[in-house]
């Protein structure tokens, strides 16, 4: 159970923090319309976490609720990937971590819906048609801009070189060895998934007339606990009004 | 004269006028700045609640917070929209907002100061809004009518959620009601002051009267608003912060104290608490984006050639 | 002895938040040696904020620490003044605030420095030697800005009109209306040390070839609690840490 | 050759060479180097502890914190002007951090996740750059010698102060010193490796210990940060997460396990946790201070013609 509980509220951190970090574009969006769309996918994720928040807490079977886990975790207990908690940087930046990450998603929720833990089975079956918008929204947007003027090919080049470092811990299936061992059948081999991820960006990335990065060995551990020091400013923000009223109802 | 004598008895009756139709260039321009200062209202307006998105005291309340701010960019997008109708277009309009020559609503020159705000915008400023709009559901311009049967719905929706957030905080602990009384008591003449000048100085109302643009007075309205939320403010358990506030038997009306319309006034002319960081973030964030914007209208630009060219 | 705490609270925020906003720039300012002299500036205002809230404590007589004060209070208990609250902006933005402020605190402290209250006369007398050369760094910063390069007047300039809005505050004596009512002699007139202040910066304005904003008559209250949007951020930043961990010794 | 003589007399009797002595020139460039990687990462090394400053747990440790961060600014400022009596400038060694061709320390690659690590950083970091640099009190280049004598001072200061802050979160609540533990389990060993790669594979040591500029080899001084640090984390009530670590009664010395050097390879070659993070925020604040530079050089050279025109 314990086992059970760690892999789920690795999946539901990841969508947290990147629900939060879509969130913080909220009127901050080049245009009206994607400060719809990144609210939209930034509320899709926080569905996805919510449903696995609460199901890691019915798992571990103390009573704690999608709240607790949320908001009364310090930032070395969160165990989400280290890509979703980089800061969002230009738009450009926002679209490359978002394309890399929805595509693994899209892999990992294919996956998993047809794992025979219900509950995730059911989760992914159903996320992995927003997820499939994500993905395409991103997909559309790596288009326009690298493909559209040379300021926005430069810079949508320069966003996927620094987010690319962070690609590696996605499918490295060390980073959850523990998971794998004990959750045989349940928690999916992150290296199965790179196959389906790559044959979605590369012609993505083609097309849009721009260069894959190399693949770089940058730190990893998230899923350990180890994180970038932005994680730990998110959180106090995140955290702060419901840390300040310990056991009330909201 | 025919198209104009077609006009009144289209408004005579009671009938929608639609974009294909003639209108008098006074209707038209008076539509194009209602309209577009409504549409910038609620793109501003998403600011204010936007500021505790980050910081929402659970996932549930993050949710709801998210998607209404999200209905207010949607309301703004219709509503630009509608406005193009009459022959503007977007970006037109949103070059006004950023240079100043068009307004929105005053009320989102207040700062959020705790998370209490979001209730009290939800009850206060959101009803008051409704009571403002749901006349104009019934406007003789078709396009804007429709569109404010829609807008009007999911306020109403989030007039519920904020009541819902006050009441849960007044019954909550003695912090968390005391939250909900500051919010209320910061929140209420701001609110009061959204219907607009008394009826005696107010410019605009006998002409859009006329045209079927405007229902009812703004006096009319407030006094609505207020009764209604003397109400509801029982059933919160919290304090109106109006000491004249009283039952009046013969008007069968509340009656309530002065407004101070020189604080109105003020913050209209630009020295709110927000105006400046309001409009700071709007232009900020236009400005930041366009290599975006051109990004994808060049994209756009070559599609269209390719499809020519194979064409 | 309420009135008197709330006095000093008031004068203990105002240091305490911009010492925050000072510490911001620290590994961000232009050159290594303003990255010193902001911290000297910073760690000043939070000896000063120490003091003073450690008196409050005392006045108030239950037991609470310059700790408690500054970490348990939540935004609408802050009664610091706005100008001190506003984001670092770009160099300039930081320096006018800081002229604006330490012209204002020098006058405040001169004057408080001959009060009968033997704890404030005390801490002003020290303080105001800090104060003047925090003063004296803004001054020398506005010349170099104002009469620098083009750039840099047109951003000094830009700077003070930003943060102009904030001024009538420090001078309303309606802001602390309550106070003087109930400490007379003790509580200083802020509209008695414009003068003053505006002696100090005319010149220096004047030297710089830059042209003093006409007084705008913004949002005021920061005295009653009433803050920009930007308060709020600071503290969820600042108390993150100690509410996390409630009643332990660090 | 005469002075080449001098140079070595002066050398071997353990004198100071001072700025206007000749040297030879592999001598100066390698203290510029040396030098220049030490002001390096006193600047960088302020960024893992500047990332607590503003969520410091007291008013108290916050001004230590500030106080400690400024200190190393300054050490950074006296180190320079050490380098620069050896005829480079500033802006020259700034530059050559900027585009990758100088180093600063790996140690502060790594990112502070809690506040425990700022004792950590105190008490290991500092620890271990005390141990390398007080033999440099004594270097044969005289101004680096003095600087290190106060910038020593400084950082035993400090050293104390980390140990203290870890002494109290061990001996406070259970999670306090959890947060302890696993700071100490982070940074044990990569303070290991500050004293640089095993004496067999040290390119340096050799000439460095010739010309007086190193005094001890890398894997003495390690070993003597080993003994020193048992020592002090029994007091502390911590574990060094080293299973390997036993009393060697014949060494009189502790046995340690074996340093993992792939590791500390791939952080000095870029790819440690913070690299990209670390040089982001230095060269963004080198370039966006540009004009504020530019502006004080303007002013200054206005400021000196008027003075030649007032002569």
């Amino acid at each position: 159970a314990d086992a059970l509980a760690r892999y789920v509220i690795g999946l539901g951190d990841d969508a947290l923090v990147l629900s939060h970090r879509l969130a913080e574009w909220i009127t901050r969006a080049p245009q009206l319309e994607e400060d719809m769309a990144l609210a939209n996918i930034s509320l899709d994720l926080l569905g996805q976490a919510r449903t696995l928040l609460t199901y890691a807490g019915q798992v571990q079977g103390q009573g704690r609720s999608e709240d607790d886990l949320a908001y009364l975790r310090s930032e070395r207990e969160f165990t989400n990937v280290q890509l979703v908690e980089i800061p969002n940087g230009d738009f450009a930046v926002t679209i490359a971590r978002q394309l890399i990450f929805s595509a693994y998603q899209f892999e990992l929720y294919s996956a998993l819906a047809g794992a025979p833990d219900a509950t995730l089975a059911a989760l992914a079956a159903k996320a992995v048609k927003e997820v499939d918008y994500h993905r395409d929204h991103a997909a559309q947007w790596t288009l326009r801009l690298g493909d559209g003027t040379e300021l926005s090919h430069a810079r949508m080049q320069a966003a996927l070189e620094a987010t690319w470092p962070y690609v590696e811990e996605l499918f490295d299936p060390a980073e959850i060895a523990d998971d794998l061992l004990a959750l045989p059948g349940i928690a999916v081999d992150p290296g199965t998934l790179r196959g389906g991820w790559s044959d979605y960006l590369r012609p993505v990335l083609a097309q849009a007339t721009l260069t894959e990065p190399q693949p770089i060995r940058r730190s990893r551990g998230g899923r350990r606990g180890l994180h970038t020091e932005h994680l730990g400013h998110l959180l106090a923000d995140m955290q702060s009004l419901h840390r300040a009223h310990p056991g009330v109802r909201w | 004269a025919a198209r104009q004598a077609e006009f009144d008895r289209l408004i005579a009756q009671d009938q929608r006028i639609e974009p294909r139709d003639w209108m008098p260039e006074g209707y038209r321009k008076t539509l194009i700045r209602q309209i577009a200062q409504h549409a910038h209202s609620e793109i501003i307006g998403m600011q204010p609640e936007g500021n505790w998105i980050t910081r929402a005291p659970s996932l549930r309340r993050k949710a709801i917070l998210i998607a209404k701010v999200q209905d207010e960019a949607g309301h703004g997008l219709y509503l630009y929209s509608a406005a193009e109708t009459l022959g503007v277009d977007r970006e037109d309009l949103l070059d006004q907002l950023h240079t100043g020559r068009q307004k929105y609503s005053s009320i989102f020159n207040y700062p959020t100061l705790s998370w209490a705000d979001m209730g009290a915008i939800g009850w206060l400023v959101d009803g008051a809004a409704i009571m403002n709009q749901v006349p104009l559901c019934r406007c003789s311009y078709g396009p804007y009518g429709r569109a404010m049967v829609r807008v009007c719905k999911e306020e109403s929706f989030h007039q519920r959620q904020g009541f819902e957030i006050l009441h849960t905080l007044s019954h909550g602990s003695p912090a968390q009601h005391e939250m909900a009384q500051d919010a209320v008591n910061r929140f209420w003449w701001p609110s009061l002051m959204m219907f607009g000048p008394p009826d005696e100085s107010s410019a605009h109302t006998v002409q859009s009267a006329a045209w079927g643009i405007k229902r009812f007075s703004n006096d009319e309205l407030r006094q609505r608003f207020v009764d209604m939320c003397v109400d509801q403010a029982r059933i919160l358990g919290l304090r109106l912060p109006d000491p004249d506030l009283t039952w009046n038997e013969q008007r069968q009306h509340y009656d309530f104290g002065p407004i101070d319309w020189s604080e109105l006034n003020r913050v209209i002319r630009g020295d709110g608490p927000c105006n400046a960081d309001r409009m700071a973030r709007r232009v900020g964030a236009h400005t930041d984006g366009a290599w975006v914007r051109e990004a994808a209208s060049a994209y756009a630009a070559k599609h269209a050639d390719r499809s020519v060219v194979a064409a």
